[in-house]
């Protein structure tokens, strides 16, 4: 049962217009290895996941990878201001914006984690976004008859988190903030792993700290030091700002290109 | 000569009061510092919960690019993920969320979703975060906002992404409160006027009582600049 | 902030009557120094609840304290055989069996932490558990009208929960397995820690190993080695044999106040 | 001579396919050694899950007292709780639930509730545990029962704690299992007829084929003895 892959084969397994979701949270941990080579490999309509996404779906937006995103956030932080691409596709037309609460998108992986087809909200009473959006709706409390809100259950078919530590087997392990990984985990039919660096065997077994994943949840495990990078992962590094502020100057497709043969 | 961004965090720290249940998440470098000034002054009890999940940080070495990073988890002293901050509060427990947006209107509505049409924008806005469901259960939303004009603080929103227990909003000029389902204006700071206040807000601007918020001390610029020695307090008016 | 407390005053502040979670699992860190203390006090009409309880659940049905319990399992495990106490209150009528499966506790505690008053779950699909209990009705998927079943939600007013370490100020940290403690810490509306150590004030804030439960949730803290012993404590200690036999072998009210104050 | 708890955990063992989720609960030594057993032998790659959440114990040592303790845990691999396994089980990723009753008919309904009437019990009995979720989702209940007589395998059950995918029922004296919605026999233990498992059993014996359990082989118990040197698997006979 080694799972132990390339990048390559690993994302060649995630077909067009998956159900993706993606770890970490905006510039933190964000999987982003496996973002560009799913723009190198030219994906199309992926339906993104995330709480709070950031360049990750930026970078598949200008790649033109995104049918939709259903995500509470999308934009690179204070310093790195808004996701361009993202907007620009969303305003075109071209990209779905599933606007979310960050807990409604938590609230929907956790319903499909639970295995039911929505899950009941607190919060929302007074939003345009459940009108809005037919992935809402009320539902009543059958106990009291009190109405709230409820989400319909996300299921991603796939999701690439990136973590700290696997084996070859699947078992992965993230340290710091874990954000809302484990739950994305949980809530996909199956995971592909990148990590910082692959541990023998019994490293699990043999130690205190147990895998957050375990293996059998996990379809492939892809060793990717500075897998996360340009974006920060904890304990290892933070951003690297000059591929951050380079990736946002490229103009059009073909720079993008170039930007991202070179980082291969 | 008080920077607005100073008379901003400070402002936001002095509504923290001791003992209460804080929460900031992505894009909040302001609140985040604010946070940490007023458990550095008058609310050492205040609990800073926040998006990766380190409850109170001790001394975090902030970063630029985040205010949801693992500075606020090394010198942490318990894990409570943002899930968990979510549940708090849709259980009542949360008592201050700090939450930003781009359009605001006179009953304390926000959006952070869309200028123009949601289906077909004219600009898509990066979304309101945590907005839609703490906003109306937190026990007060604080709302801050680096620009005040008059497509800020506008007659009609073009999109509610939330409105509920907004308990006041800071500006650069002043710091708005609700009073009735009525946002009125509770202190312009020393720096602007009632005037610049009108001129730059869509809606009629109300009081009870005008009152300068009072600026900055001594020992809060002291303190915030041992808190955020890189002044990323100012991020968001570069 | 310091809320370290002797065990007598943090039991005194439970009221008679309080819906009360118990943490750990059968006889794994169930927190035994609070439960005797409990029956010490001869509370009454306490509500327990529990995913699976034991010993516990067991001496405070022979001691009197209890109206109700909410549990999908009592019982010693194989061993020491079946709950006795529990059972004859039961069968008298003295004690409200309210039989759960242990993951409709789990849903509950979870529509209490989410701050909902009801939990859809699958399963029970077959069970006349769902027409013998009224926490448990029909509710239908707002999105696809499909009919599931849901639980109603179990906020504790207080639970108990033995910790291996915890600060002054409330930090709790559980090592090995957590059980449903996490999860009853998060649904209650407060907690009482027995901690096996007290750690200093920069304990977590200066290690890797962060608290589970932060201070802010618990009301007090008790210096308790030992403190789910007859019970076993994960990485610390076993059960203690002759203790639970000498329990089991008592015979009425009286042995048990003898048992009790031997164990102070 | 063959013991009636080797010929049951081997059975049990022999249920488990290899790469296949497995969970059991608490109380349940026989089955907690029978996935050990089956992991030792011909399914190395099944997937052993339990209430402490430690996935894939190495070697544990056993404790006599408990099911669930942290013997499953510190050599385990990965940390997967209780909660995760029953989520895992409502998503239809749980392969195989060990679980065990008191009563059980021939329709492969189970009661671990109560004998007499549910609020006024002649006998209150443990309850269920993850029974009433777990038989209907699991892709395969595998059932275990160390007594066989006509009180436990009953006409009628006093209650039904849950109904669902029962797929065996293993017993000193034989293997049930489920065929059109009716409980059949599979096979005759060696050390047991077909006229005692009658005698025994209140509801009408059917088979399609009759066969005997195969023995234990010398591997399996030769393997045992290494799990399980203490000899936990017959604690339920005591």
């Amino acid at each position: 049962m080694n799972k132990l892959t390339d990048l390559t084969s690993a994302i060649q397994s995630i077909p067009d217009g998956t159900l993706l979701g993606l770890g970490g949270n905006t510039l933190n941990r964000a999987p982003m290895a496996a973002v560009m080579e799913l723009a190198r490999q030219k994906k199309h309509g992926l339906r993104l996941v995330k709480t709070a996404g950031g360049m990750d779906v930026d970078l598949l937006c200008f790649a033109g990878c995104v049918a939709s995103v259903d995500a509470g956030f999308v934009s690179y932080e204070t310093e790195y201001s808004l996701c361009q691409h993202y907007r620009q596709a969303v305003q075109a037309g071209t990209v779905k914006a599933n606007e979310h609460a960050c807990y409604t998108v938590i609230s929907a992986l956790r319903a499909a984690s639970y295995g039911i087809p929505f899950m009941p909200v607190r919060g929302l009473q007074i939003s345009d976004l459940v009108a809005a959006n037919d992935y809402f709706a009320a539902v009543a409390d059958p106990f009291t008859g009190e109405t709230l809100n409820a989400v319909k259950a996300i299921r991603p078919q796939v999701s690439v988190i990136h973590a700290h530590l696997a084996d070859e087997r699947g078992n992965a392990c993230i340290e710091g903030p874990k954000y809302d990984d484990i739950l994305l985990s949980r809530a996909s039919q199956t995971v592909i792993v990148t990590a910082e660096r692959i541990v023998g065997d019994q490293y699990f077994s043999a130690g205190n700290i147990k895998a957050d994943i375990p293996h059998f949840m996990v379809s492939a495990v892809v060793y990717a030091p500075r897998g996360a990078a340009p974006c920060a992962c904890a304990n290892t590094y933070g951003v690297r700002d000059e591929d951050i502020r380079s990736f946002l100057a490229l103009d059009t497709a073909g720079d993008l290109d170039t930007w991202l043969q070179r980082r291969s | 000569m008080i920077r607005p961004c100073d008379i901003m965090t400070v402002s936001l720290a002095r509504l923290i009061r001791d003992g209460e249940t804080v929460f900031h998440g992505v894009s909040s470098h302001m609140p985040l510092i604010a946070v940490l000034l007023a458990k550095a002054t008058h609310a050492p009890n205040a609990v800073h919960l926040n998006i990766p999940g380190g409850v109170d940080p001790y001394k975090p070495r902030l970063q630029s690019f985040t205010s949801a990073g693992d500075d606020l988890w090394q010198t942490a002293e318990a894990a409570f993920p943002l899930q968990d901050v979510f549940d708090l509060s849709m259980r009542g427990g949360l008592d201050v969320a700090f939450l930003s947006g781009v359009q605001f209107d006179s009953r304390g509505g926000v959006n952070a979703s869309v200028i123009g049409d949601y289906r077909k924008p004219k600009i898509r806005l990066p979304g309101g975060a945590g907005s839609a469901v703490l906003i109306p259960t937190a026990k007060r939303a604080i709302i801050w906002r680096t620009k005040h004009d008059k497509r800020t603080f506008t007659q009609k929103l073009d999109f509610v992404t939330a409105r509920g227990n907004v308990s006041e909003i800071v500006t650069p000029l002043c710091i708005f409160t609700m009073f009735g389902g009525e946002l009125i204006l509770k202190s312009v700071h020393q720096t602007s006027s009632i005037e610049e206040v009108a001129d730059n807000t869509a809606f009629p601007i109300r009081y009870l009582s005008l009152a300068t918020t009072p600026p900055p001390t001594e020992e809060e610029l002291r303190t915030l600049q041992v808190i955020d020695p890189q002044d990323y307090r100012n991020l968001e008016f570069h």
